[in-house]
């Protein structure tokens, strides 16, 4: 007989699943983000594993967490801070516990609080037991023993009983928030097809679970989060690495050329690579070199070739790539370069988000250098970024940096699935006419042809060394080399002329300008959103395009008293933006492998404003 | 029209081959040979002249591709072997050929090399050897005979040399030859042979660097003393050599030794017969090994070569398997591929 | 006063090997086991603790390091083998030890690990040989074999795997060995010879990723299955193996064949006797050959050792020399060197 | 019997000596300018080789030339443009023309000057018989018939004696500058001890040529050019890359620790290795690496067990470097990076001289990975800031950049000897203490402490990823990043409290500054000083510390009304200064491959005073 409870409608919730590596969470987590998603919810993931494969079951750097926030207005970011915890163990709650709402709700296997795990997660005294978790709502499930009594009479091994108690939290969960079952339950029937005593056990752990939150006295309040007015489409979730490999593959198709990606394995970028080696159907060579190095090499070379050319890396690779860019540059090949970020510097933080690459792709390399620099604002953006990448590549025959992060590549969002075919084509016409043929002579872009390995009569040679002007042979002519060096600084600057405006965004009329690039939008946007709801005047732009900056960035930023600049690194978009239009800027600096907390930016802004910090 | 396509009806010379760059080699130096010889060899191949690309790393005999009038990339130190990848993968209707010297192939191009030789990649790579850095005027290489006294090793060099074509033979190159720039019929030969192969082919040019390393394998080249210290490979027939032919090499279990024809003790019967096909590599790890060992004369010829799939034929076998198995790609199902639901 | 100088006066043991980090590699990662045999056996070499480096670059088994009390620098990826030089010829009293992943050592570091086995550096590299690039979550490595799926090779890699013993060899190696994870006494024993050795000692170690690549070496190391796939290479003792010593290999000119000890056919006195110490490579390479042999053990043991002054070795003779020629360095006088003028 | 001529006293004369790679211009240079500096003349000189070893004799790109500039005043660049050209044949001549000063002499081996090399010259007309030398004082000498007139009866090939004919021209100009013959007759004995014939052969050249002048009508002035008024001491004459070698020598000896170079050879660093490798009785190691990477990597281990560590390399080399160069900053050791410049971007020009890496040594690694960078401002300044280089990065635990380039590298001047125990020591203590170890704990310096294997009881592992405050255990704390990021960027800051002020040179009342860094210091310092002879008024900074800038670089820039940043490249300082302090800066940039004349910068300060070009 069910009991009655109250019903609380919220708009929005931020929940945080963190267990043992072991303990499945990404995939609960998923399985949640999922349902809220098909139930029409806005939002937005961020997954946050340990460094390690498989680290020693309870310990504190062994724990990982999901984190989800869904909601029925938009959505920009994963959530500051949770309202509600699923905590599998010790560990789990003890890593956890700082970044909780005041008054979380936290839900709690309370057979994981055992001596051992308690001392794995260096706990002295049991939390369970003392004042710690005060002013939280704690809701203690003995979630492994009622898991095991819901499977009763299956034949399962002990662990595999320990390992479906992650289903029975999401069924919890599903009860708590009032979702349907059954896409889970769908999923499970695909998942399991050959192991129908697993496909039982989960199915019936995941009801108990959710027939436990119906049936027990625990539970007295029920939530509702209702779906949020999205645009009208089809939707699907993405994260930014694999919005990175579709934009890729659109473009490809969108070109009419192959598609060939040289990359070498890192962490967080590996698997746009590992993506991009399913569509093969779709011609995309992937080619995992012996190193970066030979990754952009080869990329090179099939640019040369007359492929669409890639190559995908974090920090440390790049670096290492960065002489080969060069030989790009000075052969004028269109190559993009993916470069998803992740905390330095050297080996740094591997598995951690940071936006400290800028520099290194404005500058990291020898000589007079140039490259446009495109950077990604959120996992969706990564495709259309992607995308944009190629199209510039090939329009301007020019290396392009798209730059990402780890937070972007491994949290996902809703994706508004685009039409096909109101994706714009990008125009590729190899050079076939040998009367007019000059290896650098220039179009209205400044590009020059691009002539193939394997059409007759242009038979050409290209290198590192000088260019000469038009011809393309070697040149050590002063007065050439300076001519090229300003014409290939000449050319980047010209993509200023398509390149979209910045929008202002929020009070245009404000005199406080927050100016974020990349991977920051979404803290920024909502940090604005919420303040201008509390009264406060401010304006917003976003950099995705940063080498060039958009033509009407001097315009904007010589109309603001004060330009805030938030970045996660120590202030290199700051850098760029004084050494360009000598503005000043304040800095907003965070470097903790973490993007920014919305209310972090919120507080740093009101303490502009002269105020003090909320909540 | 292209003049170019009237060419390609009529049969090509060394001449088509050439560019109007004046060569900027130092006089006399050995890289002006093996230029010649590729050039004759090329209109030999059958292949039309733009489906060739040169491409190199850096050093003096990283120019060549400047003065073949084929496709040409004169790329970075080293790298070459990897860019050569690229530019076959991107179209193996491509004739790929890499142009290098022993410092940019064997020093900061090694990795490149030995991972293009496993891959088998299908692509030719002639390795300038002189033994020395010319480009940037004379520092031992890693193929510099330890005690060697250069810029850089004033009181000799203490690195032991790398034999180029143990590295090829036991990354996995399946085609591993040795010439010289002396010798002109025999290198076009090798180049001939190399063109055949189907897969990543392997050449070590012996070349004279006439400013920095003059005279490195004189031994080798001057009439006098050629015939008693070179032994020329071929396949089936017995390792043979000397002025008269007067000298032999017999296998001893699996050591090499060296034999006097003159004293009856052994005949030709007794002799190594070299077999190219073998599949087993210890025949060309001991013939590679004979330049360590005293008294014994340095094989030129091909060493091995056999049949392996390329990495690029594989490759576009995969693509075909599984564009035949999942139908050729569609974006809009991809976009939709895992779940989707509909807002209204 | 330091409790290590406590230490050095007593006998350490392998606990004295120990940090007290907590180890990280997954339940059941065949590290432990290597790890396990090294603290086992560094105590017995009499070497102080303090003089003791082990290098590594990136990957699960690059973090080795941390797990051993001893100085330790875990570097970059690929790059342990230079920085390892480094160490060493700045202060050649060290005992340098590198602990680097199939893909630290082959892929990215193949340049570095082949260049310090050509100039045999005197330190002992260690290859965890997985066959899987483990800390990036199961990619195919250089010593994978073809046709393996793994996450980025959703349909199978179309690469040819590198024989690490092989690549040894050919760049001059003075001391190459394969064991396994699993095998801790033939572990230890391989060890204990590597640390013994004057020169560059590679051991091949096959080690189990039971994660992204289990059961790689199953048929070699389950107590079923053992005896048959694997040959026990011994200075002196015939090629012989099999649950009841039943299998031999014996040569037949340079090519080696499995044969049957039980028809009376052949003998033990009809099979290869392994010689260590041959300075032929050829012998080595057959070895290594059998791999890609249908129906041959896979041979575990010492390969080869042979002696050959170490790079370190000259470097310092050599400063020596010139010290005793020219006399110990003097800035005044170098200062001086070359044409010099007054000014008053 | 002599005849009479009239003797010219200069100030200050430029020569340049030119002809094919063979003609043995480089040697035949340094012999006069080795005359010269025993003289006692001020002096700078720059060589200009053809990138090709050997190029063909008698072609345009095969010549070699060498510039003295030689003075009774104090010399600070190798002279704008030569007032004496010496022209070996006519490709010599066609290069070489346009550089000279208006009624500049040309000594012209006039024998050279057949169809054959007329040709190759791209001469379509003997330039000796029409009007193109009007304007020079053009002196035509049958300088091969003469020659080997002069060597009649010896026994050598036609050739030996053709490759005699420098002689006889050195001759010729010893007699035309009045200058003795001992030292190169000295020189010679040396030279050609075990060759007698050489040794007669070049003898009698030389003194031939010497009375040639004096007795043929052709000569009817002789030039004078007093010694210098040069401090009291010892000089020789070094270049950039010896001073650099023997720097690193004498920081070794002063450290009392050993040194040790990982390097790979590039042009035009290699001789930085070359010279070391001769220093094997200083205890100096130097190891030819495979490439960069293991060059910088062996360093950086060889810095870890305790030794004074070095890579030396060129803008390319330095690409490759970049990520092991970030594992020299998150492992806090001692390492000094030497980048000798050259033409970028990718191979560029390799023999030319350009300043285009400042950007690459600042930024280009992953992450914020903070590097000093010094800047060296003559050949002999070399020696200084190679010293300083070394000092800085075993006091602050840290890798450190030292930037020179082709031109300093190449180019040598008199260099006073410095007296050996006047050079203070350069404090290195290792760390022995077992009880107060802590691996990343900090001096008053911020250093951490120096403990190298073999110590007893200090057994420890570092490594690339992030290290915990003090510990140096690895951390994946988000704070403890914040922290340590902060920390090495603020150990680099604080070089700041000991390196030297800048000094303001030349009018501290004006108007305009000029500010210049690394190889400008010759050119701008000529420029100013000749101004202000003229009467302008203009002031002058110059860069040696450029990370961090020296403590008074903002009260000094915002003193002034205009800044002038005269850069090698595309205004790289300019953006450094204007991104820091917020200035406008007026870039004047020149990418030719060579360094700037002075009356480049003259008249671009003249235009800023709204005055015409001079001459
Ligand atoms: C990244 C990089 N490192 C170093 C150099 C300098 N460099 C150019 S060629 C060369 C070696 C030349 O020797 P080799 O490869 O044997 O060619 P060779 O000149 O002998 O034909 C070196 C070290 C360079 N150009 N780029
Ligand atoms: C420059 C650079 N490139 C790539 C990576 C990413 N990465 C780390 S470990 C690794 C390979 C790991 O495989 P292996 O070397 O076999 O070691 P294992 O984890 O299997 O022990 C890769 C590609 C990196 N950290 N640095
Ligand atoms: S330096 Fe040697 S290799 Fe280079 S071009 Fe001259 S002779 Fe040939
Ligand atoms: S992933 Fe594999 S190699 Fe890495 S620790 Fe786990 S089991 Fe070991
Ligand atoms: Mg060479
Ligand atoms: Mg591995």
């Amino acid at each position: 007989m069910a009991k009655d409870f109250e019903v609380q409608v919220l708009e929005d919730v931020t929940v945080r699943f963190a267990g043992d590596s072991g303990d499945g969470m990404q995939l609960t987590g998923s399985q949640f983000s999922n349902t809220a998603a098909l139930f029409g919810n806005d939002l937005s993931t961020l997954p946050d594993y340990p460094a390690e494969i498989r680290a020693p079951a309870g310990t504190l750097y062994g724990v990982s967490g999901f984190q989800l926030h869904f909601s029925s207005l938009e959505v920009s970011t994963p959530g500051d801070s949770p309202d509600v915890l699923i905590a599998m163990n010790p560990a789990a709650l003890k890593v956890n516990l700082k970044d909780l709402k005041p008054g979380a709700t936290i839900i709690i296997n309370e057979n994981a609080f055992d001596a051992k795990n308690l001392k794995l997660a260096h706990y002295d005294s049991n939390p369970l037991e003392n004042e710690s978790l005060a002013g939280f709502n704690v809701i203690l499930v003995p979630l492994s023993r009622q898991t095991a009594a819901s499977l009763e009479g299956l034949k399962l091994s002990v662990k595999d009983v320990e390992r479906t108690k992650n289903f029975f939290a999401l069924g919890i969960m599903y009860w708590l928030f009032d979702r349907p079952l059954e896409p889970t339950l769908k999923w499970l029937d695909g998942k399991f097809k050959k192991k129908p005593t697993y496909l039982e056990a989960n199915k019936k752990a995941l009801t108990a679970g959710y027939y436990y939150g119906e049936n027990t006295e625990i539970f007295t309040t029920r939530y509702q989060v209702k779906p949020a007015r999205l645009e009208k489409g089809t939707y699907r979730s993405i994260s930014g690495n694999e919005a990175i490999a579709l934009g890729f593959v659109t473009a490809s198709v969108k070109a009419g050329i192959p598609l060939y990606l040289g990359s070498y394995p890192i962490t967080p970028a590996t698997e746009i690579l590992q993506e991009l080696a399913n569509f093969k159907n779709f011609g995309v060579k992937t080619f995992q070199a012996e190193d970066e190095i030979a990754g952009v090499a080869s990329a090179i070379g099939a640019s040369f070739a007359g492929n669409l050319a890639l190559t995908t890396t974090s920090g440390p690779g790049l670096a290492l790539k960065s002489e080969a860019i060069g030989l790009a540059v000075m052969t004028e090949l269109p190559l993009v370069i993916v470069d998803v970020q992740r905390g330095g510097p050297s080996t740094g933080l591997p598995t951690k988000t940071e936006q400290s690459d800028l520099l290194q792709a404005m500058y990291g390399r020898n000589g007079e250098s140039p490259v446009p620099i495109l950077a990604a604002s959120t996992p969706s953006d990564c495709f259309d970024m992607a995308f944009e990448a190629c199209r510039i590549a090939v329009k301007y025959m020019t290396p392009v940096f798209l730059l990402s992060e780890g937070y972007l590549a491994n949290g996902s969002e809703p994706w508004k699935i685009p039409d096909v075919d109101s994706i714009a084509e990008i125009p590729v016409h190899y050079w076939k006419n040998t009367e007019t043929y000059q290896t650098y002579a220039r179009d209205e872009n400044l590009a020059r042809p691009w002539a193939i390995p394997g059409t007759p009569g242009l038979e050409h040679r290209i290198g590192g060394l000088e260019k000469a002007h038009i011809y393309g042979t070697v040149s050590y002519v002063p007065e050439n080399h300076e001519f090229m060096v300003r014409m290939r600084d000449a050319k980047v600057k010209k993509i200023q002329d398509e390149i979209p405006d910045l929008i202002v965004m929020g009070d245009e009329d404000a005199d406080l300008l927050i100016a974020g690039w990349g991977g920051t939008y979404g803290s920024v946007t909502e940090a604005v959103v919420n303040l201008r709801k509390k009264g406060y005047k401010v304006a917003q732009i976003h950099f995705k395009y940063i080498n060039p900056f958009p033509k009407n960035t001097k315009a904007i930023l010589n109309k603001y008293k004060q330009i805030l600049v938030p970045e996660r690194n120590l202030g290199q978009l700051s850098k760029l933006l004084k050494a360009e239009f000598l503005v000043e800027v304040i800095e907003f600096n965070k470097i903790q492998g973490s993007p920014f907390k919305s209310s972090e930016i919120e507080n740093k802004i009101i303490s502009l404003f002269g105020g003090k910090n909320v909540n | 029209m292209s003049t170019n396509n009237v060419m390609e009806n009529v049969k090509l010379t060394s001449k088509d081959f050439a560019t109007n760059q004046d060569v900027r080699w130092c006089p006399g130096c050995g890289d002006y040979s093996i230029l010649a010889q590729v050039q004759r060899v090329s209109p030999e191949l059958g292949i039309p002249k733009e489906k060739f690309v040169w491409i190199s790393g850096i050093g003096c005999s990283s120019r060549f591709p400047y003065y073949m009038n084929t496709y040409g990339f004169h790329t970075i130190h080293g790298r070459a072997p990897a860019i050569a990848t690229g530019v076959k993968l991107a179209n193996p209707d491509l004739s790929v050929w890499v142009a290098a010297g022993d410092g940019d192939l064997l020093s900061i191009g090694g990795n490149h090399f030995i991972h293009a030789c496993r891959r088998n990649v299908d692509m030719k790579v002639i390795l300038f050897n002189n033994r020395i850095y010319g480009l940037t005027k004379g520092q031992y290489s890693p193929t510099s005979e330890k005690g060697k006294k250069t810029k850089s090793s004033p009181y000799g060099s203490i690195d032991f040399p790398f034999l180029p074509v143990n590295m090829a033979v036991a990354s996995g190159a399946t085609f591993v030859a040795r010439s010289m720039d002396r010798d002109p019929k025999h290198l076009q030969a090798m180049m001939l042979r190399a063109a055949a192969h189907h897969g990543l082919a392997f050449i070590e040019v012996y070349q004279n660097c006439n400013i920095f390393n003059d005279g490195a394998y004189e031994p080798l080249t001057n009439k006098e003393s050629k015939a008693d210290n070179v032994v020329v490979l071929e396949h089936g027939k017995p390792l043979i050599y000397g002025k008269n032919n007067d000298k032999g090499i017999r296998m001893d279990g699996m050591n090499p030794v060296v034999v006097d024809l003159t004293t009856g003790e052994y005949s030709v019967n007794d002799l190594w017969i070299h077999d190219e096909f073998d599949a087993n590599p210890g025949r060309s790890f001991v013939l590679a090994h004979f330049s360590d060992l005293k008294d014994f004369p340095t094989p030129v010829g091909v060493f091995r070569q056999i049949q392996k799939s390329t990495y690029d034929g594989d490759l576009f076998a995969q693509l075909d398997e599984v564009t035949k198995l999942k139908g050729k790609g569609d974006l809009a199902k991809l976009f939709r591929s895992g779940n989707t639901w509909e807002v209204a």
